[in-house]
């Protein structure tokens, strides 16, 4: 059906080529916007004719692959941590060992904040995702709008998180190291991994999470505030419309990826590493824990006398 | 779905003129709030002889429309005559149909504090929503119910011209084909988005 | 996507589940505009069940250009409830332009004139009827006496209907003035 | 018009316009001013293949819908006319027979088509020679054909004589008296042309009876009063005979004797009193002048279901008085629409608030100035009675006297039974069936007695008087210069007793012309003659001879009594071809004109206003509006679609200013006022030419005026009236402002 719909496309732009020509369009309601709505502008009609460049690919992504994907993707995710957890197990590392001192009460509550937003926005997304299983209504409306409060609390954390951990984050040699031994966590052994303050596994989710944060929160802002008025898109020669579709359509992308780290980030935190919660708490990590994970980071400190 | 039941929009671009009769018939009909309009009537290549023309353009109530098909939530519902309506109590206002739609139908109202979208909103063809047959609930969400009371849409009924015409498709096919016919009407294309929302 | 719709129908159809009606706004057959036929079949009496229960229907015309077409107000305890389609009249068909489409908005705008009012040192001010009425006249009569009926201009409308304006015309003309126009003059 | 053939009407109707084979529109714009009735023009695009032809100034929607558009300079459709006129007597395309038996004076106006050659007419109009010929080419050659205009045609100093040379190409083809054909004038409100046939008109009395004593007398007869006290209510009887200020220049009478000001002749006062009922003057020309003289008036009485922007406009502090009048749809009556038919309005609701209906308000008046009883009487006379019934009574009491204009037939009775039975009605034709069988809808008149059929296409013979039929109308004299005025042999209407022509009809010719004799009861009781027979004697022994009461006689292409016997072209008081002022110069000015003396020539050769004022300035409508604007502005959702007041500029010409889309620009007009709108791009104007729409207010001269609307009841939308900026000019018979075609001057705001 959808095809029929795209198929039929061809016939009305070689129409509509017909009545645009090449001279400009002068629109009726230039010069004299009626503070409603741009998308009521004869833009509209020039929607019609370019449907086909992304109203098409909008419907067809959110009708075959969305859901399915964003499905796919997050029991994927945990089944395989699932399977690691029965098969390879978590690490388990001394507490017992002198603590470092990693992440000052600044740092853990801009975390926690960013934290709690993530908890926010990651499941009241979800409800809106999967709105047709919960039956719409007042319950998915109010997790939209508790969706835009979550992204202000996001917003409000992810900048300071940005800056802070901005040159740490930064890729060393470490990093395609650890990748090639997948962070060491296929084995049950305990292998010195290579790694600074943070791993390439942490890094990756840095770099998503604010970066393609900051995309999520540009494009989400598009779909709720709808009707913008800004010169730098009408440079992009982009209608209004399409605007949306495309922020619909990376916000989405991005959303799948995000939920897959924010998953894998829960594990890590939660089950793979035993007691590594304790340090975005207290602050402190164990020795035995920086040696083993982060082994550059730990030499580093060592250098300097750290510990 | 038999085809001969289908209700559709038809807007004779011939005689479209611009009046915007039937986007005022439709806001006073149902009374809307001044930042919704669910019918637009559009001019392209003001002043420009030959090629100025105008439109009228609402909901077409597609076949198979995408709207339907991309909603999260399962708002919408196809009547058997092809009526695409939806309920306002399950819409989430997340504006994927206006995503989906190639005609900018749907509508969203700023109500709510701090400006929050609220639900979607769009032409019924007056056939209102799933509240009880013109019960004040439906009037105040949806509109007039005139399908239920034998009425044309407000829309067409007020088109200054006839250019506007609803109803099922064999009626609109048989006026289309009339007007094709006539000897002054020239050679006629299929009107804006006609093969978009119904086919070919 | 049959399947949903068919999902959508078969959940939300329920009472809806018959046509109701289907109609057609035609240039060819206005009078026929409740097209009969396969498609559509008489409607049940809940169906029509009228929105406005013990509503009237008036026929009247529409003031804002010389076409005439035809209004008519649903009417209901005295209150316009709606502004119904005049398919059958000649000139219209029930059709309308925006203005006309309009025009029970023009009886129920919020901004209208409600009462009396005066300037008084620059303010606007609310008076009753006789007073405005005994204040103007006496005003009238006072200029007419001193200056004569010809300093007085009589400024009628093309809103108004024919009654109106032949009896415009005759208060001028008793008046003692010709100074009397309207708007077939700009 | 009326001083062509009789009356001053459109001559056919709207849906007559389905027969058209071909429809050429001057000055007028169906498609956004009468959505309603361009469908049938439309329709007769669709049936008849009827070609569409604008020539027009600006590319309006109506041109958007044409096959041939003329873009012509303002004011200069008499010019194009010959042109056309030229090119159809060079191929004798016109209607020899037509003109011989119905029209007088074609001959002179052959002598000066003869002088617009083609190439004359394209310098002059700035239309293509190859586009006059195509669409002369395109209208002659299809009969029936039909030329509609508004006031894109009469709103000039030459406007009257526009008004006579369209008849006139009608004539020269013999598009007259036809179905599909005839001179179609859209009129602007819903009923300019009721009140018009009412006469709220300084120069008439109801019915176009004229001013002279026998119609004061005539009228104090059918008023039921005394014509010494009428005459008494004046200053002097001479005051009863002069016509009055007009609408266009009534701001003269206050401010004369100031430095500047033009003479009046006003009965040795200054106008001191401003009656306003439902009359939206922020929308007439010279707003500026409108303002200084709402400031010098001692009183101002405004009558208005929503505040009319006049009480904005001005500073006066004391004696504005604003009273709620009723809308229309809370009385009732009867309307005419522009095809001459009137439709019964019902009130649908009780006056809302405190509002009083305009009746009731000069009932009120009339009570407390002295003259009740004399106001009312005539509604009490034709049955005796001793209370009347608003509207019915009024109705029934002008079409009592009024016979000018055949009213007899428009008892308030019939016309709401046309109301109740209006789906009775032919699409086309408007011929009743069922119980409404022969008659017209709204029996447009003439309806020469209570069960004429009324007329729907003026001088047709082609059908009997009984059925709407009639020649033009005997109103000129027997004889000019030597030649019969009246129809030619066999050119009478279907039916007639006398196939000829025939003088109109006055109780000492009726039994000759008519071949009767009457009783003695019927002598006795006759009027004088036609127009005056309240007996309807004359009326109805012409029905039954077939024979119009006011005679068959010939349309006259040359009216002796204007100041230019045939229409000539003359350049606007402000033109932007001073090379062509020299050669058709304006007129020379003309004293006391309405009670004022009115510049002419001296205006226009004041200086060469086309150097500081390039650029060529027209106004008009908007869909969504209507008059000065005010009841459409307070409407949410029309105010939605225009809500700023604007400016359409060519984009070319913009750029020559640095005005970019939606730029705040000023416009300079030649009497020194400016306004500030928004510029709009759009390419449907020319680059030598602005257009600005009329329905705005609330500002003047960039200053925002909205503190001085009375609180919550500003209207949702206002801005500059583009009255500010029309320049002065006004037509030299009928005194209708000059507003499209004037000069201005515009730059960045």
């Amino acid at each position: 059906m959808k095809k029929v719909i795209l198929l039929c496309l061809s016939m009305i732009s070689a129409f509509a080529q017909s009545y645009a020509g090449k001279v400009p369009l002068v629109s009726q309601n230039q010069g004299v916007y009626d503070g409603t709505s741009r998308l009521n502008s004869p833009e509209l009609l020039h929607n019609i004719m370019l449907y086909q460049n992304w109203g098409g690919l909008f419907v067809n992504l959110q009708i075959h692959w969305f859901r399915t994907l964003f499905f796919g993707i997050t029991v994927g995710v945990l089944v395989v941590f699932f399977l690691h957890y029965i098969v390879i197990g978590p690490k388990k590392f001394a507490h017992d060992g002198k603590a470092i001192y990693v992440y000052n009460l600044f740092k853990r509550i801009i975390h926690w904040m960013a934290a709690l937003a993530f908890v926010i926005v990651i499941p009241t997304g979800f409800m809106m995702i999967f709105g047709k299983e919960l039956g719409g209504g007042t319950l998915v409306l109010d997790a939209r709008y508790l969706h835009s409060i979550g992204t202000v609390l996001f917003i409000v954390s992810v900048i300071p998180m940005f800056l802070m951990w901005l040159i740490p984050m930064l890729a060393t040699f470490d990093d395609v190291k650890w990748l090639f031994m997948a962070g060491g966590y296929l084995t049950k052994k305990k292998v010195v991994v290579p790694a600074g303050q943070f791993n390439a596994g942490q890094k990756m989710w840095f770099w998503l999470a604010t970066l393609g944060g900051f995309v999520m929160i540009i494009t989400g802002a598009a779909m709720y505030f709808e009707d913008f008025d800004l010169a730098i898109l009408k440079s992009l020669n982009l209608d209004q419309i399409d605007i949306l579709r495309i922020s619909a359509i990376v916000h989405n992308f991005l959303g799948m990826a995000v939920t897959a780290l924010f998953v894998t980030h829960l594990y890590m935190s939660l089950f793979a590493i035993k007691g590594s919660l304790d340090s975005m708490i207290s602050g402190n990590k164990s020795e035995d824990e920086v040696k083993y994970m982060h082994s550059s980071f730990y030499k580093k400190l060592k250098k300097e006398d750290k510990i | 779905m038999s085809s001969f039941a289908r209700m559709k929009f038809y807007c004779d671009e011939k005689r479209c003129i611009d009046c915007d009769g039937c986007s005022v018939a439709c806001d006073e009909a149902h009374e809307l709030p001044v930042g919704i309009s669910r019918r637009k009537v559009i001019l392209l290549n003001e002043g420009i002889e030959g090629k100025e023309f105008s439109t009228s353009v609402a909901c077409m109530h597609c076949t198979d429309a995408p709207c339907e098909q991309v909603c999260p939530v399962n708002c919408f519902y196809i009547r058997e005559d092809g009526i695409v309506l939806h309920d306002k109590n399950i819409c989430i206002g997340c504006g994927y149909c206006l995503y989906a739609c190639p005609f900018g139908a749907p509508q969203f109202p700023t109500d709510g504090a701090f400006g929050t979208r609220g639900v979607m909103d769009k032409c019924t063809m007056c056939a209102g929503g799933p509240e009880p047959t013109n019960s004040d609930a439906e009037r105040k969400l949806y509109g007039q119910n005139r399908i239920a009371e034998g009425k044309v849409p407000a829309c067409a009924a007020m088109c200054s011209t006839k250019a506007l015409i609803v109803g099922d498709a064999q009626s609109v096919s048989k006026i289309y084909r009339e007007r094709v016919a006539s000897v002054g009407h020239g050679v006629q294309s299929a009107p804006y988005g006609w093969s978009k929302a119904y086919g070919k | 996507m049959q399947n949903t719709t068919q999902k959508a129908l078969s959940t939300r159809i329920g009472r809806r589940s018959f046509l109701k009606m289907a109609a057609v706004a035609s240039a060819f057959g206005a009078t026929s505009a409740f097209a009969s036929g396969n498609v559509t079949r008489a409607a049940t009496k809940e169906e029509v069940k009228n929105p406005f229960p013990g509503s009237k229907l008036v026929k009247t015309i529409c003031t804002s250009c010389s076409v005439g077409c035809g209004v008519i107000a649903e009417v209901q305890n005295g209150v316009w409830v709606r502004q119904e389609v005049a398919q059958d009249h000649p000139v219209s068909l029930g059709g309308h332009c925006c203005k006309g489409a309009d025009m029970i908005d023009m009886v129920r705008s919020e901004i209208r004139n409600k009462h009396p009012m005066v300037k008084e040192n620059g303010e606007w001010k609310r008076i009753s009827w006789d007073s405005a009425l005994d204040r103007i006249s006496k005003k009238l009569e006072d200029l007419r006496k001193t200056s004569g009926p010809d300093s007085t201009m009589f400024l009628g409308s093309a809103k108004f209907n024919n009654e109106q304006a032949y009896y415009f015309r005759k208060f001028a003309a008793m008046y003692g003035t010709n100074n009397i126009d309207h708007q077939a003059r700009i | 018009m009326a001083n062509t053939w009789g009356y001053g009407a459109m001559t056919n109707s709207l849906n007559d316009i389905q027969n058209a084979k071909a429809i050429i529109i001057f000055g007028a714009n169906p498609a956004v001013n009468h959505p309603v009735g361009f469908r049938h023009l439309l329709v007769a695009k669709e049936r008849n293949n009827a070609q569409i032809i604008v020539v027009d100034p600006r590319f309006t929607r109506t041109a958007a819908h044409a096959d041939l558009y003329a873009q012509i300079r303002p004011g200069t459709d008499i010019a194009f006319m010959y042109g056309m006129l030229n090119i159809i007597f060079k191929n004798g395309w016109e209607n020899k027979e037509f003109i011989n038996d119905r029209v007088y004076g074609m001959d002179d106006i052959r002598k000066e088509a003869a002088k617009w050659t083609p190439e004359r007419v394209s310098d002059v109009t700035g239309v293509s020679t190859q586009k006059l010929i195509q669409i002369t080419n395109a209208y002659a050659r299809q009969t029936p054909g039909t030329l509609l205009w508004a006031m894109g045609l009469t709103q000039h100093t030459i406007g009257s004589s526009n008004t006579r040379i369209a008849p006139i190409l009608q004539l020269a083809l013999g598009n007259m008296g036809v179905e599909g054909g005839g001179c179609n004038i859209l009129r602007g409100h819903d009923n300019v042309q009721g009140a018009t046939d009412m006469c709220c008109l300084s120069h008439t009395l109801p019915g176009y009876y004229g001013l002279s004593d026998g119609s004061w007398k005539y009228f104090a007869k059918s008023w039921g009063v005394d014509y010494n006290w009428l005459k008494g209510r004046f200053k002097a009887k001479e005051w009863m005979n002069k016509k009055g200020f007009t609408l266009a220049r009534w701001y003269a009478g206050v401010l004369a004797g100031k430095a500047g000001e033009d003479k009046i002749h006003n009965a040795g006062t200054n106008l001191k009193a401003l009656v306003v009922l439902g009359n939206g003057i922020t929308s007439i020309d010279q707003q500026a002048k409108v303002k200084e003289a709402l400031d010098n008036l001692e009183l101002i009485v405004i009558a208005d279901p929503f505040v009319n922007e006049a009480v904005v406009l001005t500073d006066k502090k004391d004696d504005v008085f604003l009273l709620p009048a009723a809308s229309q749809f809370e009385t009732s009556g009867c309307v005419t629409a522009t095809n001459r038919s009137a439709q019964w309005r019902s009130q649908v609701i009780e006056p809302l608030y405190e509002s009083k209906t305009d009746q009731d308000l000069m009932f009120e008046l009339a009570k407390r100035l002295g003259f009740y009883k004399e106001f009312t009487k005539g509604m009490l006379m034709k049955e005796n009675k001793k209370s009347f019934k608003w509207p019915e009574d009024a109705t029934d009491e002008f079409a009592r006297i009024i016979k000018t204009i055949g009213f007899t037939g428009w008892t308030s009775k019939r016309l709401k039974n046309h109301q109740k039975n209006w789906d009775k009605f032919d699409h086309v034709s408007l011929m009743g069936y069922g119980p409404m069988k022969g008659e017209y809808y709204g029996l447009p008149w003439p309806c020469w007695t209570e069960t004429h059929s009324g007329s729907p296409v003026l001088y047709d013979i082609n059908r009997s008087v009984k059925e709407g039929g009639m020649g033009f109308r005997n109103r000129f004299g027997l004889m000019h210069d030597g030649v019969d005025l009246l129809a030619g042999k066999g050119s009478a209407p279907k039916d007639s007793a006398n196939p000829d022509g025939y003088p109109e009809i006055t109780a000492k010719n009726i039994e000759k012309v008519l071949g009767i004799t009457l009783s003695a009861s019927e002598k006795k009781r006759i009027g004088k003659n036609w127009k005056v027979d309240t007996s309807n004697i004359i009326a109805q022994k012409c029905m039954e001879r077939g024979m119009a009461p006011y005679g068959n006689a010939k349309a006259r292409a040359n009216v002796w009594t204007f100041p230019d016997r045939i229409p000539m072209h003359r350049e606007p008081l402000h033109s932007p071809r001073q090379d062509l002022v020299k050669e058709y110069p304006t007129y020379k000015d003309k004293p006391n004109h309405y009670r004022v003396d009115t510049r002419y020539a001296s205006e226009q050769d004041k200086e060469d206003w086309s150097k500081k004022f390039p650029i060529n300035l027209i106004t008009g409508r908007l869909v969504n509006m209507n008059g000065a604007g005010v009841e459409t502005r307070s409407s949410k959702y029309l105010a939605k679609l225009s809500p700023e007041m604007f400016c359409d500029i060519n984009p070319g010409l913009a750029a020559n200013h640095d005005i970019k889309n939606g730029d705040m620009m000023w416009i300079h007009s030649p009497s020194d006022t400016k306004i500030k709108v928004k510029a709009r791009f759009t390419y449907s104007v020319a680059e030598d030419r602005v257009f600005l729409p009329m329905h705005f207010a609330g500002y003047f001269q960039g200053e925002d005026r909205s503190a001085h609307y009375p609180k919550g009841h500003k209207p949702y939308a206002v801005g500059e009236s583009a009255n500010t900026v029309t320049n002065y000019g006004y037509d030299i018979v009928t005194q209708l402002p000059e507003t499209k075609g004037g000069l201005c001057r515009i730059e960045k705001a």
